[in-house]
Parts: C-alpha cells; structure tokens; sequence
C-alpha cells in the first residue's frame, strides 16, 4: 500500500479548552501511527489565524497531503486558504467551526458552540424561575458570540435577567477577578453562567471568599475533568456542566484516517451534540488522566 | 585651604521641597479613587478596596523588581511567563511531597520556586551582560522559553495542587490576613520597603540609578556593570518567585495563561509610577502605586454600569492616558 | 593700580557704534541671582573678551545673549535697534551664534550631517550630501581637524568634537560670533588654527566674543576685555597695556602672585618606582608604550589630539580593550579587569570626557561626588546620608565648588564647577597614584593655581602624580619629567632645562629641529 | 607664537570605515537559510521561499514604520490594534459598497484604510508631544481603544467581506504577482525604498534620527521638534495602512485577535534590524530582513519534524537569542 500523509492543524494550547485540543490530538495522533503503519501524521499548531493559515500553507506547499484536518482559529479568516488547498485536491475535514463556504468541506465535524449556549440556556430556564444572573464571556471570538447569542436566545421570555455581562478571556485568574468585582457591585446574584469551566474555577473560588450564600449555582461548560468530578460528586454550587469536549479533534482524525485507508468512504456533516452532564451520567465524561 | 568658600550659599539651609514628581501618582491615585465612587457607590466599600489592593500585589510585586531592571537601563518581557513557569514547577514540587500538609511541605516549595525565579533572572542577566544583546531580544526570548516550558511540563492543560488538604492548607497565604490586614498586601509593603532601603541607601542601588543615567560614567568611576546589572534581573527574579509564593494559593494552580501580559502591565505600573523609561530614575513606592492605580482602574470599569463590555478596553485606555496627563499638567504649574 | 578696580564705561562714542549691545541683563535661577545688571557692547571687528571667575555668569549670559535663555530684565540691541531672540534659531537668524562651552553634538550622527543639522542643502527635496560633505571637509581643513566628514560624532575624540562644533557655527557668515571657552580642549596646535579664523572674522567686521580661561590667549587676541565677578560687572578695559596678572586681580579681586606652586623636589634617582608598566598596546590608538613613575614624581604627557595618551590610560586601567605586558604598581605585578581593581590597588583616572565619563548629568551632586568612593560614606552596609553631606560640604570647601544650591543637577553646575566636582570625586577615593586627564579644563585662573598646588602636595606628600595636558606651559610649570607621545608611541622625553615648548613641539609633530625653530 | 602647524597632518584625514553592523543581519538571515535547509530539504523550495517572503509583508511593513517612530526615540504598541481597527473599517466600506466589484469599488475602501491609519498615527503623534507622556504609555491606551473599537463594531465577532465576487475580485492584491513577484512583496519593497529615501536622502529623515540621539541639540538647530516625531507616528499609520490593505484580501475578514502581538513583532523585526531601542539609528533595510528573519524562524518550526508542539516556542526563542549572540559575535571579530 501506498504511504499516505494526514495533517492537523490546530490551536496552540493557551487556554484550558485548547490545551485538550492539543492533548486529545497528539494522543489520537499516536494511536492512528499504530493503527495504520502506512499513514504519516503531522501536527502543527498556531497562536493566532493568521499563523494558522500561514501553516497551513507551509505544510502543503513543501509536502505532499492527502487529508487536513483542521480546527480554525476563526473559520472566516481560513476561508480562502482552505479552498487553495481544495484545489490540490486534499481531502479536508473541519473541526468544531464550521466554514460559510460548506463546499470546501469534505467532512465538518462540528462542536455547535450555539448548542452550548442554549443547553445551558435551557437549564437556567427550568431551574431558575425567575432571578438575576451575571454572565462572564470568553475572549471576543466568534465562538464566545455565538454562545452568547444562543444562551440569550433561550431564556427569553423567562424572568431571568441577565444583569451584568463582561469578557474574562477562558482563564481563571480573570473569572476570579470579574466575579470578585461582580460581587461587589451587586447584593443579589441568583446565578452564573461562565461558558467555560476554566472560567468556573476561579468564580468559585471568589464566591467562597465573599461568603455569599445568595448565588444557587454556576454553570460552566466544555467538560474540563475537575468540574465533571463536581458534578459527579453532587456539588450543589455546580450542579451540571455543558459538555464540549476538546476530544471532538480525535473523532474527526479517526474518520478522516478510515476515510483515507478506504475502510469507510465518508463525506458530510458530523455534529456532536453538546449534552448535559448531570450527576447521572457523569461517570460517562470523566477522564481523569486528561489534562483538562 | 581654598579661598572664602562661598559661605552664603552654605549657611542658607535649603528649603525641604518634596519631590514633586514622587507625589504626581498619588495624585492621580485619589482622581481615581473619585471617579470610582461617582460611578458605583460600592466602590468605597472596605471590601472591595481590599479586594483591589490584594490583587494587586503580584503586580505590584513583579513591577517592583522591574523598577531596578529599568532602573538600570534595561527591561524584562519575560516575568508573565517566567511567573507562569515557575508556578507550575512549585505545584510539581508540592504535589511531589506526601503525609499531612504541614509548614515543611510549602517550605520546600517555596525555596524552589524562589530559587528557580532567581535563576532565571541570572539567566536573563548574563545574557543580556555578556552576550551584549538588546535585553528586549534576550527577554523575548526567554519569554517564549518559559512560556513554552509551562505548557510542555502541563501537557497544554493545568497543572493543579492535587489534594484538597493541601490546597485549603496554603489557602492562607494567599486569602488570610494579619490584624486585618491581607497577607498579600503585607507581603508587597515588606518586599517595597526592603527594596526601596536597598535602592536609596546602599551602594548597589546608587549604582543601580547610575547605570541607568551613564554607563559609561559608572564604569569610570569603578562600578561593575555586568554585575550590577545582572543583579537587577536576580532580584526581578527573587520579586517573580515572592508574586509566585501568593499567586498559587489563590486558585492552585498554574495554566499556560498564567501570567499572561504581565509583562505589560508591570511596565506600565513602573511608567505611571514616575520611573523613566530610559533609565536613570527608580521610584519604588511609585511603582506600587502604579500597580494600585492599574487594578482600580479595571475595577471602576467592573463596576461601572454604563459603559459597553465591547468598549471598556477603549475607556481603560483613555483613562490611564488622562491621569497621566492631569498628574503632568499638576506637576508642571507647582514647578 | 588703583583705577582697575572701578567699573569705568567705554567712551559714549563706543557705545554708539556698537554693533550688538545688552544692557541692565539680570537672570536668577530659582533663589539663586546669577546675574545682576550687567551691561556689554562689541563693535563690528573687534574681539571682546569676557573673563570671570567659575560660575561668575559668563556662560549664562551668552546663553542670553544668543537667544537659549530669557533675561530677567534688560534688553539687547543690534545695530541700534532693540531686539528680542526667542529661540537661539532667531537669534542665528539675525546672525548671532554661540558656540557652547559643552559639547551639543548629536552622538549618532556623520561630521557633516551635524554641520547642517536643521540646514540641510538639498537638490530638489533630497539632500546634497556630496556637496555638504565637500564643504565640511573644507571647513575642517581650515580649522586643522582631521575628522572624516563621514565618522560618526560618537567616534571623534572631545578636540575634534569641539572643532565640528565651531565648524557648525562658522559655516554661515554671521555678525556676532561667541565663543565659550573654544580652546579648553584644545593643544597651541588647534588653538593657533581658530585665531587665524578669528582675524579672519575680525577682517570681515563680525564683532566676536571670546571666553577663555586662558589668559594667554586674551593678550594674544584681544581688543577690549569685560571681566565679570560673581555675576556683576567689574570692568570694561582696552586689552592693550592689560597684563594677565592685571586680568587676574580683577576677576578675583585679589593679588595673584604666582601661578605655578614651586615644584616639589626632584624625587631621588633611586626613589622606588611606584608604577612601572611595559609593552602596554590599545589596539588602534597605542603601539608598545613603557614608562615608569617614581615616589614623589610629578610626570607629565604631552602630545597632539590623536596622540593616544587618553587612550594608553584608559588601556591600562582596562576601560578599554587592551593588553598589558607588565603592570608593577609599588613593584608588585598586577592586573586590571575593571576600573575598581585600578582604585584598589590605588590608582585613579581622571577623565578628560566630563559631560560623557565624568558626571552623571541629570543627577545630583552629592551621589555624583560620592559614586566612586560610596563604601566610605556607609556605616555597616547602608549609606550614611548624614556622612555624605558632610562630606560633600568639605569636597566644597576644598575644591571652591560653587553652587548655588545643593539640589542643583549636575548639569546645572558651571562648566567649571563641574571640573571640580570631578576632581573631588576622584580624590575622595584618596589614590597613591593620581591620572589627572586635563586637570584645568575650563578652571579659572585662581582655582588652576590651586589645583597646580594641589598636584604639587600629592607629589610632596610621597605620593606621585600623572598630568596629561594639551597646555604645555601647564606641563612644564608642573612637571619633573614630560614624555611627549606621537601617533601611538612614545616618541620623546624631556626633562630639566629641555623642557621648552619647542622641544616638546618637535617631538609632538615629528617636524624636523629647524622647522620647529623658526 | 608656535611655529609650522604642521600642515602635513591636516590633509591626511582619517580613514573612515564602513557600517559593518548593516551587514549582521543578513548574516544571521543566511545562517538561518542554512538551518532551515537542514531541517527539511523542501524548505528550499521557491514555493515555500515564496510564500514565507510574502507572509512577512505585514510586519515588514508595520516594522518600516516603526523604524521611524524608534528612531526617533519613539515607541508604538498600538500598531497590531490599529490594523485590527483600519481593517475592520475598511471592510465596512466595502460591504457598504454596492454592484459589481470594480477597481472604483476598492479605491473608496483603501483610501478610507491609509487615511484612517494615518489619522490615528496622528493622534498617537500629537498626544504623545504635546502631553509630553512616554509614548510607551500613550500607545498602550490608544492599543486599548483600537482593540476596543473593533469589537464593537464587530459586536464582538467577525467583520467579513460580505460578497464572495467581491473577495475574488480582491484577492490578486495578496495572491496575484507581477512577472512572479508576488504584490505584497512588491509593495513592501517599494514602500521600503520609499522609505529609505525619505530616512537618508531628506532632511526630515536627518531630523528623525538626529531628535533620536539629542532631542536637545536638535532642537537648538532649529528642528521642530514635535512636527517631526508627530510626522514619524503619521508615517507609521501610513504603513500601517498599507500593511492592512495587503492584509484583508488575506484571510477577508477582521476579528478583535487580528494583528495581536504585532507590536511586539515589529519592535522585535526592527531590533533585530540593528535599529537601537534608544533611537538615534534607524536602519531601514536591517528591518526588512529582521521581518523576513522572524518569519523564516516561525517557518522552520512548521517545516520541522521533531519538535514537540509545546516547545516550539521555547525553541524559537532561542533560535532569536542565538542568531542575535551570533551576529554579534561575527561583528566584534571583524572590527
Ligand atoms: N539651570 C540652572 N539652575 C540653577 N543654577 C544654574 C543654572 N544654570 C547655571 N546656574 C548657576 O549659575 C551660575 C553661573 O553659571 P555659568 O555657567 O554662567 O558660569 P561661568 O561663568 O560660565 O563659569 P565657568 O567658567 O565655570 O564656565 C553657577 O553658579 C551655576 O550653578
Ligand atoms: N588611525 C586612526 N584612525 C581613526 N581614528 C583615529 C586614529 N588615530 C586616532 N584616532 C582618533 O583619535 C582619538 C584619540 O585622540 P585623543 O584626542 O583622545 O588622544 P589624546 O592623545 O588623549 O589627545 P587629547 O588628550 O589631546 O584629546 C581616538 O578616539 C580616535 O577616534
Ligand atoms: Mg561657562
Ligand atoms: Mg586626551
């Protein structure tokens, strides 16, 4: 059989969620070697767009590539680089974000970062009647739009007023500083939703300091190993997390390598659902040997 | 020996006028603490001004060694992920340890993370001294370097204290307090007065200011450059390793965001702080309120209600270029 | 002598005919007067020569005169008109230009790029180097200076520095030219060059203002002389019939006697060798130079600029690169990495560079005096403020620093002050053997003699002293022994009745005995 | 009074030795070229040559800019912001456009960007003069403005081209070539030309680098002081501007991450350049290759094989370090 190149392009790991990105690929990486002894894997990853769609670049015009698997920075700005790599005809496979233009996508493996933001919707929306809640967003990024626009999308209509809202860029020590100052500002919090587990740790740990006993509880989401251990364990502060897992990357490496080897021809659309992880099935998501 | 010195001018005790310049950042400082509680009565409250000022110290204490680095003419782009880089290792050691937490556990963790600071410093130091290079190439690099380590010894992810025993353990250093005061700010007041009796009244810190102002003046008159200069970035070095003893007991643990831009802020709280960039002149207690002045000012913009998420970098940035105008526009009619 | 000492007015015809005129000019800075009501006037074609004291206000008041400062009270006219300069571009403008007593070169830039900063020559929007650079290296040419016009101002040594300086200015014609203390760093060799420029100035009608602390040179030059004391006006006199002892009295307002200390006595001839160094080559500016210095023995350098007698010491105490063949300091062998194992073994430098090596401009005094000596001000490890100031307050004393207060800046010192301030600062340092780079640039009359007696006392207090001086009679009124360099080398030596400017002047440029003679 | 000066002496004049720092650089560029080709034979390839050259348009072109702004003594971290800003703008213009795409449709859009950027260089210029505040200061809060106005006119997310006739009418400006240059490289070579002319054969260049070195001698020689360093700022819009236009047709859309860090890159180019921190220097050229040097850098990380993904930055800050160590090392022997 003839030898065959798979490439990955992905984010570098700077935050918590990339990080499992990168974790989950490498891994994946290791087990298709195995798997298939015929195919050559290369993964690259990239601190912004513009790196990425340099790399991407770099990898096909020095080499020959028959698959890219690849998790955009920001879909919109690969747009035109990926379809410069269509025409060499190199199969592509799309992770998580999806493009405008579905045509240059071969397989779309998609995450649904809307999804994210209405499950979670959707739990504030049955378990809190009415009530003020602060949000704390990501990075200015489609994806922390998206999921915002969704999760307010869900609970209107709902007496649940959303009272406060600021970036906190996925890392913990901005969640921390955010819900410190939230706090301050505000007497009442009924509830938090901070889209991002990394987020999460650092807003519990500022509820614990102030001694605030008005906030029921805090919604995350991504999946990352503590928080679905908090859920598991019955934590009331943390009472459910919205799954997004950085593993996704792996699922769409495998299809794309069986697709490559001719084991199973497969072209369209995957799309994870972004489940809600409860104290029933957390067992099901919990990792614990993951980074995240 | 000499004829008549002039003995007027001698005998004429000068009038002690405070240093004009030291007092522009406090200035600003209260501006600020005005503008914070017109916009949201709650920031007066004694809570938050002590949430503010805690958070501020690692800052503070970062922005404090880089007052004798830039001080001393040079600069450090390395301390956010050299903060980054040895908290992760300080955790490792931590967890490395067993048995019931007990003082001996932090102790050795801690002298680690000190010692792995102050060598990284040496490193940046002799660097910069003996490779003869730009430090802002030497600390680009290095930045990278430790920035890069974190992520490596973490897999991409976090590296956390992996009991909760030890984690609620060493929670005081970060959220206790002593008479009320919190231990980080104790923390940074201890390390600025150590620092400001180092650089106003030993020779080291002449030497440091003198450096900055004339190289070539220092080596004339006897001072040892690349020692004096090196130095600097060992005690930037030991300040990272002392942020990094309080930084981890916050949240436990270390993520390959920690400490990111840093580095920026740290120069920036040294710049408001009256400390020119060029070197020449080090302001510690300057530089400590420029670290104050930098964290009320993200807490105003919190605690605001008006101002657009979207545009609150806009009106961060404008702020800290209008108090810095008012505190020039002061400075130059009492002059 | 009587009727020296009453400020007596030129003629009212003088006055008339003045070209450029100030009257009634007062200036303080802060609490501090540096200038009272101080009256001048130079015609057309005459060389009017201020004299004073250090920081008797000469400087201050050209910078006045010339459009960098604003007076207190007073006016200016020119041509009979009175006029006010904003900027010293306005003043240049109406063609007055002073040459400062420090150096305002841009470090980063060519020789003829600083010639016409700020008045480039262009060829349509682009400038004509080709044709500045021509002109620069004629105007170097008719000052003596041998810079390339394309070496960086970083590179030049101070004298040529100085020489691009007065090229700047003289590049236009102008009406008034001052010059502040032009020759301080410069040999009889650069200085006999800028006379002939300024007959030529005179020749042309421009009314040129001269400051020396040469007296020499005012007798030489001179027409009319104004000395000024403690920012009054003293006199205003004809240069003729004015000896320079008469100079003397009126800006100290004392008797001067002597200049020169008598000289210590000549150490034996089997006094110890207190430094002996040999085969000692600064790549680029000394090849193989030995000398020896004995206990008690004042030794004196001379040389042209360029010579390398600043860069042998600068070699030897390894603030630049260089190799040693044998260093014995008190007959023990030794070596210098950096400066402060030079101070330890008890030999200092003192720089020729002030503004550049000596002081740190935009500090104060008192961390300036005692950077070099800090370990003798701290009790334990701390600095004993209490102790410096004590020790800044004797430094004063001693050397006469002047200044007006102690929070002043370095900078703010006059030119001067600020020689003194260096020198206190090297020998708080209390050396057995001192290198003194230039010990009287810029001093007045009434402290050189001091300094010259100070020199004297270290040789006489077993002690022994370097001199390196590019005024010769400096040399040879201090010196038991001068050794003259030339283009890197040792070339001659002179001692007792040898020691004449001539002889040193054959050594120093290699010309034949005759011509030299002439 | 003393005979011959010797005349001999004044024709023979010094011999003046070439710039041998402009050559360093390059030096380290060809080591680099060297390493990459050891890493993988297909980096010398024309494509992947190509490409990398192209890439290192946007930075080479900020970095022009910059090299004015530090040659004067300057500094400009808002640059990365204002691109993301000027790009945002433009692309607003265009999609406000309407019809067929037509050479007309783009020029409103590109003239819009350059004026845009040169304004905002303006006002970086003026504030930083007339409020006499460090530039590092004044360019960190208008880095913060920028950055905030683009997320807002984003509403936090992406602004694209809204038409994909439009995007392909566009994007011959980043991937067509004139007889197989490729534009972008093109433009950056003119606009450095451009500029070089302007920074050695003008006065206004003469006056960059001479406030650069003495902001105080320059100002006796009649140079305007804040005109000439207002203008440095305007140019580094301009460049900026220029930078954008080649930029959009690129990836076709602006995000609030756009051009993140390129302040830091283009400092970085320019330092590596030989252009000094302090100012007084500015080497045109030297910035070019330092902008070709760090990308050829990122480059070889791609190409490599053997190199954790988690240190790729660690490797790359050493490989910046090396090549500064090394460039220097060469240069000293050789003076
Ligand atoms: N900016 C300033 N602030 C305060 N004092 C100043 C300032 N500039 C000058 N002085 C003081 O003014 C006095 C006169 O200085 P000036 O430079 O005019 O003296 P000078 O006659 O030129 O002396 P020298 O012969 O040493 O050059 C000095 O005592 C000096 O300290
Ligand atoms: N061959 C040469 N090529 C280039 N520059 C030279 C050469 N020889 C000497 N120089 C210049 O001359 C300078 C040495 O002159 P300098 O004036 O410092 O010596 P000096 O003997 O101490 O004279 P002075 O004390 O009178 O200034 C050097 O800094 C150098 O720039
Ligand atoms: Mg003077
Ligand atoms: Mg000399």
């Amino acid at each position: 059989a003839n030898a065959q190149t798979m490439a990955v392009s992905i984010p570098a790991a700077d935050h918590g969620w990339t990080g499992g990105v990168v974790y989950f690929t490498n891994r994946e990486a290791d087990a298709l070697r195995k798997a298939y002894p015929n195919l050559k894997i290369i993964v690259k990853t990239s601190p912004s767009g513009a790196d990425q769609a340099s790399a991407i670049e770099d990898m096909t015009s020095t080499q020959k590539i028959d698959a890219l698997v690849v998790l955009p920075q920001n879909s919109d700005e690969l747009t035109s680089t990926l379809a410069n790599v269509k025409k060499k005809g190199v199969f592509i496979t799309v992770v998580d974000r999806g493009l405008k233009d579905t045509s240059i996508q071969d397989l779309y493996v998609a995450g649904n970062n809307p999804e994210l933001g209405r499950v979670a919707g959707e739990y504030f929306k049955k378990n809190l009647p009415s009530g003020d809640i602060v949000v704390l967003r990501g990075i200015a990024t489609v994806i922390d739009d998206q999921r915002v626009k969704a999760f307010q999308e869900a609970i209107k209509g709902t007496k649940i007023k959303i009272i406060d809202m600021q970036y906190a860029n996925w890392n913990r020590d901005d969640g921390f500083k955010v819900m410190q100052d939230f706090l301050s500002k505000h007497k009442k919090i009924d509830a938090v939703w901070c889209q991002d587990d990394d987020i999460a740790v650092g807003v519990l740990e500022a509820i614990k300091q102030a001694n605030r006993t008005d906030i029921k509880f805090v919604v995350g989401g991504a999946g990352m190993k503590d928080m679905i251990k908090r859920v598991a364990d019955g934590d009331k502060m943390i009472p459910v997390d919205v799954l997004y897992p950085p593993g996704m990357v792996a699922t769409a490496m495998n299809i794309t390598a069986s697709n490559l080897t001719g084991k199973l021809p497969v072209r369209g659309t995957y799309i994870l659902s972004a489940p809600l992880v409860t104290k029933d099935n957390a067992k099901e998501y919990y990792f614990p040997d993951s980074p995240f | 020996m000499m004829g008549a010195p002039a003995t007027a001018t001698t005998t004429v005790r000068r009038r002690w006028r405070p240093d004009l310049a030291s007092l522009a950042p406090l200035i600003a400082l209260l501006l600020l603490l005005v503008v914070g509680t017109l916009v949201n009565p709650n920031f007066m409250s004694v809570d938050n001004l002590l949430n503010v000022v805690t958070r501020c110290a690692f800052i503070a204490l970062v922005a404090i060694g880089a007052t004798f680095v830039i001080g001393a003419g040079g600069l450090d782009l390395s301390v956010g992920s050299m903060t980054a880089f040895v908290a992760g290792v300080m955790i490792m050691t931590m967890n490395a340890g067993s048995g019931e937490p007990a003082i001996g556990t932090l102790a050795l963790p801690m002298l680690v993370a000190v010692a792995l600071a102050a060598g990284c410093g040496l490193a940046n130091g002799l660097i910069t001294t003996f490779g003869r290079i730009e430090p802002f190439i030497v600390t680009l690099g290095t930045m990278g370097v430790f920035r890069a380590l974190i992520t490596y010894l973490g897999d991409g992810g976090t590296i956390s204290i992996n009991t909760q025993a030890l984690r609620d353990f060493y929670r005081p250093v970060y959220f206790g307090n002593v008479l009320g005061v919190p231990v980080p700010v104790l923390v940074f007041v201890i390390v600025a007065l150590i620092a400001s009796l180092l650089m106003y009244r030993t020779p080291f810190g002449r030497h440091v200011t003198a450096i900055g102002s004339s190289e070539d003046v220092a080596r004339y008159s006897g001072v040892s450059i690349w020692r004096v200069r090196t130095l600097t970035y060992v005690i930037q070095g030991l300040c990272v390793g002392i942020a990094t003893i309080i930084y981890v007991p916050r949240l436990g643990s270390a993520t390959p965001t920690t400490g990111l831009l840093w580095e920026l802020q740290a120069i920036t709280a040294v710049v408001i702080g009256g400390t020119a960039l060029r070197g020449g002149s080090a302001r510690i207690w300057g530089t400590v309120l420029g670290a104050i002045i930098l964290e009320v000012i993200g807490n105003i913009m919190v605690l605001s209600t008006h101002i657009s998420e979207y545009l609150i970098g806009a009106v961060q940035g404008i702020i800290i270029i209008v108090a810095m105008l008012a505190q020039r526009a002061l400075h130059r009619r009492q002059t | 002598m009587g009727d020296l000492d009453s400020p007596v007015a030129i003629s009212p015809a003088a006055t008339a005919e003045a070209l450029f005129r100030a009257e009634g000019i007062a200036k303080s800075f802060g609490p501090v007067t540096v200038l009272r009501d101080i009256d001048l006037a130079v015609r057309a074609g005459e060389v009017h020569a201020v004299l004073g004291e250090n920081g008797a206000g000469k400087s201050t008041l050209m910078r006045i005169l010339s459009g960098h400062y604003q007076p207190d009270a007073g006016a200016i006219w020119l041509d009979g008109k009175p006029i006010v300069f904003r900027t010293p571009v306005e003043a240049e403008q109406h063609g007055v230009v002073l040459i400062h007593q420090e150096i305002l070169l841009a470090e980063s830039l060519t020789v003829a790029q600083s010639l016409f900063l700020g008045r480039e020559m262009r060829r349509g929007p682009f400038v004509d180097d080709r044709r500045m650079r021509g002109i620069t290296a004629a105007q170097l040419d008719e000052l003596g200076c041998r810079a390339s016009p394309d070496a960086r101002v970083r590179d030049l040594p101070i004298a040529d520095r100085a020489l691009v300086q007065i090229a700047r200015a003289l590049l236009e014609p102008h009406r008034v030219v001052i010059f502040d203390e032009p020759t301080a760093v410069f040999t009889p060799h650069e200085a006999q060059a800028l006379f002939a420029i300024i007959a030529k100035l005179k020749r042309a009608g421009t009314a040129v203002l001269y400051i020396s602390h040469r007296l020499n040179e005012i007798e030489q030059i001179a027409d009319v002389v104004t000395v000024l004391r403690d920012g009054r006006h003293v006199a205003t006199r004809p240069a003729a019939g004015l000896s320079q002892l008469d100079m003397a009295r009126l800006m100290v307002g004392r008797d001067m006697s002597t200049l020169y200390p008598p000289k210590p006595p000549l150490p034996a001839a089997q006094a110890p060798h207190v430094l002996e160094v040999s085969d000692i080559v600064v790549p680029g500016h000394v090849e193989q130079a030995s000398f020896t210095l004995r206990q008690g023995e004042v030794l004196g350098f001379a040389g042209l600029i360029g010579a390398g007698r600043t860069e042998l010491f600068e070699g030897l105490l390894a603030l630049r690169p260089s190799r040693v063949g044998e260093l014995k300091i008190a007959g023990k062998r030794c070596h210098f990495s950096d400066a402060r194992d030079a101070f330890d073994a008890g030999l200092a430098y003192l720089t020729e560079d002030r503004k550049g090596k000596g002081l740190m401009l935009n500090q104060q005094l008192v961390p300036n005096l005692t950077l070099a000596a800090l370990d003798d001000f701290c009790s334990g490890p701390l600095i004993d403020r209490a102790k410096e100031q004590q020790g800044f307050t004797e430094s004063q004393g001693r050397f006469d620093i002047r200044a007006g207060r102690r929070d002043l800046l370095a900078r703010q010192l006059s030119g001067g002050n600020q020689q003194k301030l260096m020198l206190a600062k090297m020998l708080l340092l209390s050396p057995s053997i001192v290198v003194i780079d230039e010990p009287t640039r810029g001093i007045d009359i009434g402290t050189k003699s001091q300094i010259y007696a100070f020199i004297a006392g270290i040789a006489a207090s077993g002690k022994a002293c370097i001199v390196i001086s590019s005024e010769m009679q400096e040399l040879i009124g201090l010196c038991h022994r001068i050794l003259v360099m030339r283009a890197g080398r040792i070339v001659g030596e002179v001692s007792g009745d040898d020691m004449t400017e001539d002889r040193i002047v054959v050594y120093a440029t290699g010309a034949a005995q005759d011509e030299a003679v002439q």
